[in-house]
């Protein structure tokens, strides 16, 4: 069975540099329209992580290349 | 039940990143305080910082840190090092600190084989003052102190510091990286995981140079920075090992 | 109108530096003693830019301004650090399309511009300080409209009259704006 | 002349490349960044000047060193830091009375500080911080107008006395705009021929500009040179203004931004009746020394406002001796009075020694 | 103890190791060679001790101020173009509240100059040649014995203040042999723990030690801090030797080499009758300003006699005040005054004043 | 009739040189003064002489000079060049100038390709303040500050710079050379020579090394100096062109 | 005696900065105070080498000697060098092997000594300096004999009892000699 | 006909290194038993200028080689 994952983004630590969006080979994660308290656009992860269609497998390389520690990751 | 694969590392503090979206220094420091707790010398290691971007770097790992002024890291380090060599030392620095004003320190040190671990983010401006030249600044790139793109006649050649670090007899570990990408990051935080071994082995002086983006000075998005340093950085400064003498004699 | 002292904040690329430098040379033409100061080094990085000027009738002492007459704050982090700093009987100029927060303070006047929506109205987003510049002098009367449109025409000189145009736009449609 | 708003550390620049300077070296750090910053856009489309990026703020020095040997106007700038780095430097320049100037616009300290606006490098500009007992000009603008008349005034007078002369400014100087005028660019063609300058042998013997003296006799001859030239400028340079003093009874004395904000202080205090002035030394070495002391005629207290711990505080207290008693105020930090804050100080003073009676 | 006859640069670098300095980095330069050499040789043989022959005074500095960090004993000496050199270091020590001794075997200038004996660096070592308006304490040794104790002490002083202290002598001090005695070597492990040196955070919170302090407010805080423990160093720590002062009419200031020739030379006045005495600064900073200024009860005239152009002149005005006249004999360029020469200058004061009657 | 074949250059004055009996330094400023009455440049020449041994060189090489710091004659030789480009400006420098204090200004100015001449005097010590340890000190080498001989741990290993500025891309002639016999002398000069040549082409930056005896300090006699050159010092240090790229193009 | 002054010179290798410091550590023996200043820096270069003793019952001010009461000269350079320093009643000691020459002053005492030879005859040149401070302390009897001995044995302390041996020799050889 | 030439050494500019003598393929120059001024023993050309055997060619093999420029050299 292929391995599921799920991640959480801080959006306060996402200063939206939207280099986890472009790690992400599953296309999971996006940029928000909203913006935080620091005035960026936060990404958001796109998914449900209780769903079982999510692609996410919980590889992390959104998190490996996050400058800001802003992504956590789970695997199931 | 979900198990957490990817969270803080112990070495690094809670507060926020002071660094622009995007910016490499960021990762970098994980990268190194991921290698602290993995090799377990949280409780043995002293950082110096250098005048930079990274200036704030003792808010973010945490380990003992002594401020250096601009270009002397390696030199306080040294200092750190020779009057309690059971420590482990690293310095962090960026081009204009180690490759400018801490051209004759960076040589002398690696010359005399320093027992050091040195991490150098190569972003080719000085971040920090506002995106000057720096040594490592492209030809023809423009800054904000080469309005017209950097010329060889006017302002020399990019500088390769690795390469003339490489021909000091007592370095032993060199090897160039990046952070543009999640293969790219693994990578370099090997060779950051293996210039401090080399110190803890006691082998010798060992840098590990990190190609870095600096979308802000570059007035590029995060995305196209990192693309600019795949697909021009990189040209001039190939990734690679450009040293490696630490299994002479194995 | 003795010193009047001005502070302009937001994110960086919101244009608040040029407000200021619009108010100061607008100041200038009129042969008015000005000062502007910008929020300098680490500080610029990430967070808020912001810059103080102060127009006069005399010498200026000091640039800066621990206590503004008016504020002119393009978003929520700038109203957050410069609300406390207001003198009592001052204006705050708020962005009111990315500021929802409104002062505590009783004792301050406050005038809630929804300059992105006018300027992306007027063609383009990066025309909301030129909005927010016109709606402000327009309150204040700091110096004459026409000033203002003079200095920035001479400011944005080298792009062109479409620049120009868009520009004076704005100005026009900020002063026009009805405040509360 | 038209009048345009412009920041600090461009006035500098523009004002220098109008004095003739055509050659700069430096190296980056904040707050003046924007000088060399303009200088390298400035100087890309000036013939014959020559803008460099340098290694180190000791390189630049030394670079600048050489092209004042070549007999060009020259200027470097720095920060705090990046002006200790100098210190070899100048020493070496005072010490083969080689011309240039040398712009340090001040930041917190000591150490790496912060880059708010001091004046903490007083002791370190006005008492030659490098070795060898030499003195530089020291001026102090405090204005964007008096930044292009005292940066031009620089280069004149570090050709007259052939000696460095330092421009002592802070980050608020480098960073204020302010409406300018500026004279006319001086051809630097047309400046006084340099017959000491380094230029090639050509019909002629070869010269040397050394600061080598081995012999201890040829040595101290030099610098009785060097002394009588130092008191030469202390005669004839000094240089301050004097602001509403004629009535007063307590001066405050303070130079730089600290001195614009002592003026509003002033103007402050005399609103409720307080009869206090200001002396603004705009020459800090050579110290206008007699002209504070003939004050004390009439004026029985100073008090010094430096954005310092105290340091000119000993220049005073050595200008007015006994005559007058000397109050210092302080902020070493980069906070930046208000005047409020030294109207405060000075009407303490005028109560506390019933000054105004 | 037995005697032994040494020179000045190996005295110094004796009392260092015993005073239990673990930590030697420098570059040579003359006049003060000898140090570093002799530093090379005991070191070598010395557990735990390091001896670095670093690429600069820069780099020198540097190590020292990362040895500091470390906790350990830490010394480096140059002469006076290297100690410019080395003047950001300094700044950043004093910032970070590093302790180390710096010495500086001073040699003519301003820039080479030459490797004779003079003091014209006192303004650079008293006033912080470096940036941002710190002070360090500076010993003036004036003979052999004085060498050992005074090392001694300035490691002492560094630590307990945490802040560099500057020992300042010549080519004279630091060349000549003079029979000397030594105490006993201290044990380093026996000196108060540092709880504040880097060594690895183990079982306690990491540690910084740096001098940025961005917010201005704290910068503030940070100097008045350092300006309330230099007020205490200026409360406790003046030392000065006062000779045949007490039915003098005339005091002769002078330190250093310069105070031991204006020893001789009371010596021959006082034959001669004229009632002269010395006043010897031992610490230069703090400056004894108090003793001096108690003299003024009975002595109207001071002879300040320095191997420069005048430098501690100011510091002794600023003492006496308008309370005596201050005359000034100076040499510089590295001829080294005889004591004839002094008794002279002392004379011709005697005869012009009349104060011999 | 008895025709001269060898006497003073005009470019050399009259003084008597304060060098040691054998030392290599006069031998190189007599070379340099005879490469300036050759390209017949004198009357345009200014040189840069070092801190170091050969400090008064201005006492007998008879064109403008200009006293650098020590260490910094490149960096006072480029404002020269600079501020007058019309000028040929060189300087002379001891190792310890050019490869300890003055290392960062060395390989800046290499790297920016500043048109210099550079003579670099390799005596393996510092000469001048009596015979420490310099960079090119070889190992186990004894000088008063290395009792026991160089130690690469404590005290590092030989640097060689020609090499590491070769790695510098605005550096386009460097050569070692030797004046320990006349078949060296000969070629030293050439090298001199074309140091000069290739400044007054306006190609680029240019070094020459020359190894030279310090019979003094090696406390050797100047004939055993000059044999332990040959059998020593051009082991660590080989003669011969280390870069040239001034042909690049032809 | 009060306070006498000594200047030594020679070419390097001649060994006079050892006759300085011999004499300086006999002085120290016998409890007087006593300063040693070599020339340093350049001057040692190629020229001259030379140091200046001072052995004295009472503090010393200056280890400088502007007018020396003894000078010992071990080369011709040196007697053209310092001939006209020496104090008027002072003496000059040369080494007549090599130095020709003799001081046209009258006011000074000459003591001319074949150093050299006497060295040679002895079994080494190097013992030269030796001889001549033999003679010069059996002149001045500035210290006792013994006391030179005794230094000169701690000096050589590690050279073992041969070249104490010889040392000794020389001195005493130095000593015996008769002057005019 | 073999090239003859001959030397002449100042010998109070040579600080008798010894460098020429080495220099010298044909044993023309030795050390003087002399001092000069300076205190050496300077070098000294042993053959004489006039005379038709000598072997000097005055190739300035020692005049090249001399550091203190003391030898100058002629050639017939
Ligand atoms: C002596 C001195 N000179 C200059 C500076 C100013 N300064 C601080 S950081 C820096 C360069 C920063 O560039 P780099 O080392 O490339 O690091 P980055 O900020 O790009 O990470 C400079 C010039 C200083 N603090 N001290
Ligand atoms: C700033 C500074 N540091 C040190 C010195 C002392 N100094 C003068 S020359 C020299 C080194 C000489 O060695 P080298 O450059 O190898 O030349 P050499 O004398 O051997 O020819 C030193 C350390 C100085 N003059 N200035
Ligand atoms: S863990 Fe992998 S798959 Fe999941 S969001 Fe991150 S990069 Fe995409
Ligand atoms: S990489 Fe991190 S900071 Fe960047 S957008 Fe993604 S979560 Fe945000
Ligand atoms: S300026 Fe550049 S290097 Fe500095 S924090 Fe921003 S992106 Fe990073
Ligand atoms: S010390 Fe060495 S380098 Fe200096 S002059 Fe003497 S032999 Fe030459």
């Amino acid at each position: 069975m292929k391995k599921k994952g799920f991640i959480r983004i801080n959006s306060e630590l996402c200063k939206g540099c939207g280099l986890c969006i472009t790690a992400c080979l599953k296309g999971s994660i996006r940029i928000s329209n909203k913006l935080n308290m620091k005035g960026y656009h936060p990404a958001e992860y796109i998914e449900n992580e209780k769903s079982k269609n999510r692609k996410c497998t919980g590889c992390a390389l959104c998190a490996i290349t996050c400058p800001d520690i802003a992504i956590e990751v789970f695997r199931d | 039940m979900a198990k957490q694969v990817f969270k803080r590392p112990d070495a690094i503090k809670e507060n926020v990143f002071h660094y622009c979206p995007g910016c490499g220094h960021s990762i970098i420091h994980r990268l190194v305080a991921e290698v602290i707790d993995e090799l377990g010398i949280r409780d043995k290691t002293v950082g110096v910082p250098p005048a930079g971007c990274a200036v704030l770097a003792y808010n973010y790992i945490n380990v003992d840190m002594g401020e250096a002024p601009h270009g002397r890291a390696i030199a306080v380090a040294t200092g750190i090092k020779r009057a309690r060599p059971e420590l482990i030392v690293f310095t962090y620095q960026g081009d204009g600190d180690i490759a400018a004003i801490g051209t004759a320190e960076t040589i002398h040190a690696a010359n005399r084989g320093e027992r050091l671990s040195v991490i150098f983010v190569n972003n080719g401006v000085y971040g920090m003052t506002g995106g000057q030249m720096a040594p490592t600044t492209l030809l023809g790139q423009t800054t904000t102190t080469t309005p017209g793109g950097r010329l060889p006649l006017r302002d020399g050649f990019p500088l390769d510091l690795s390469q003339m670090l490489a021909v000091a007899n007592g370095s032993v570990y060199i090897e160039r990286t990046a952070v543009t990408s999640p293969k790219n990051i693994i990578k370099a935080k090997k060779a950051i995981k293996k210039a401090f071994q080399v110190q803890m082995d006691d082998l010798g002086f060992a840098l590990v140079e990190v190609l870095s983006q600096c979308p802000t000075n570059w007035k590029l998005s995060p995305v196209e920075a990192c693309r600019r340093v795949e697909e021009e950085v990189m040209q001039n400064y190939p990734l690679g090992i450009i040293k490696d003498t630490t299994h002479k004699g194995d | 109108m003795g010193m009047t002292k001005i502070i302009f904040s937001g994110f960086g690329g919101q244009g608040v530096l040029m407000m200021g430098y619009v108010l100061a040379t607008s100041g200038m033409y009129e042969d008015k003693h000005v000062t502007y100061l910008p929020s300098y080094g680490a500080e610029v990085r990430g967070g808020t830019a912001n810059c103080t000027v102060t127009v006069s009738d005399e010498p200026i002492a000091s640039p800066v301004a621990s206590f503004p007459d008016f504020a002119v704050l393009m978003n929520t982090p700038s109203l957050m650090k410069f609300e406390g700093r207001i003198k009592t009987g001052g204006t705050v100029f708020l962005n009111s399309d990315l500021v929802e927060l409104r002062p505590k303070r009783s004792d301050i006047q406050v005038v809630a511009i929804p300059v992105n929506t006018i300027a992306v109205k007027l063609g383009s987003i990066r025309g909301a300080n030129m909005v927010m510049i016109g709606a402000f002098i327009q309150k204040t009367g700091l110096v004459a409209l026409k000033s203002v449109v003079k200095s920035v025409k001479s400011i944005f000189e080298t792009k062109g009259a479409k620049v120009h145009k868009m520009n004076r736009a704005a100005i026009q449609e900020g002063a026009a704006f009805k405040t509360v | 002349m038209t009048k345009q708003l412009m920041r600090g550390s461009h006035v500098i620049g523009e004002a220098a490349t109008r004095a003739g300077c055509r050659f700069y070296a430096g190296y980056p750090i904040t707050p003046q960044n924007e000088l060399p910053e303009y200088m390298s856009e400035r100087f890309a489309k000036l013939e014959g000047a020559t803008f460099i990026q340098a290694e180190s703020e000791l390189a630049a020095i030394n670079m600048v060193m050489g092209a004042s040997m070549a007999g060009v106007r020259a200027m470097t700038s720095s920060s705090s830091p990046g002006i200790s780095l100098k210190q070899e430097g100048i020493s070496y320049m005072a010490g083969m009375e080689l011309p240039a100037v040398v712009v340090n616009i001040m930041r917190g300290g000591p150490g790496l500080g912060n880059i708010a606006p001091t004046q903490q490098d007083y002791f370190q500009a006005t008492r030659g911080g490098g070795h060898g007992g030499y003195r530089t000009i020291v001026l102090a603008p405090y204005s964007g107008q008096e930044l292009v008349t005292l940066t031009m005034k620089a280069f004149d007078l570090a050709d007259v006395y052939r000696t460095p002369v330092i421009l002592l400014g802070d980050g608020l100087m480098g960073q204020m705009m302010e409406p300018v005028t500026f004279p006319d660019p001086i051809d630097p063609d047309t400046l006084p021929q340099k017959d000491w300058r380094l230029d090639g042998a050509r019909d002629r013997d070869s010269r040397l500009i050394a600061s080598l003296h081995l012999d201890p006799a040829q040595m101290e001859q030099h610098n009785w040179k060097l002394a009588r030239k130092y008191a030469a400028i202390c005669e004839r340079e000094t240089k301050r203004e004097s602001y509403l003093l004629d009535d007063a009874v307590l001066a405050v004395v303070a130079f730089g931004t600290a001195a614009r904000i002592a003026k509003g202080a002033v103007n402050r205090v005399r609103k409720a009746g307080l009869r206090a002035g200001l002396f603004r030394p705009i020459t800090l070495w050579p110290f206008p020394e007699k002209e504070l002391r003939a004050l004390t005629r009439t004026i029985k207290h100073v008090l010094v406002f430096e954005m310092n711990f105290g340091q000119m505080v000993e220049d005073v207290r050595i200008s007015v001796g006994e005559q007058a008693t000397v109050h210092f105020h302080g902020r070493p930090g980069g906070i930046i009075s208000t005047p409020h804050e030294i109207a405060d100080a000075i009407t303490k003073l005028f109560y506390r020694y019933k000054l105004d009676n």
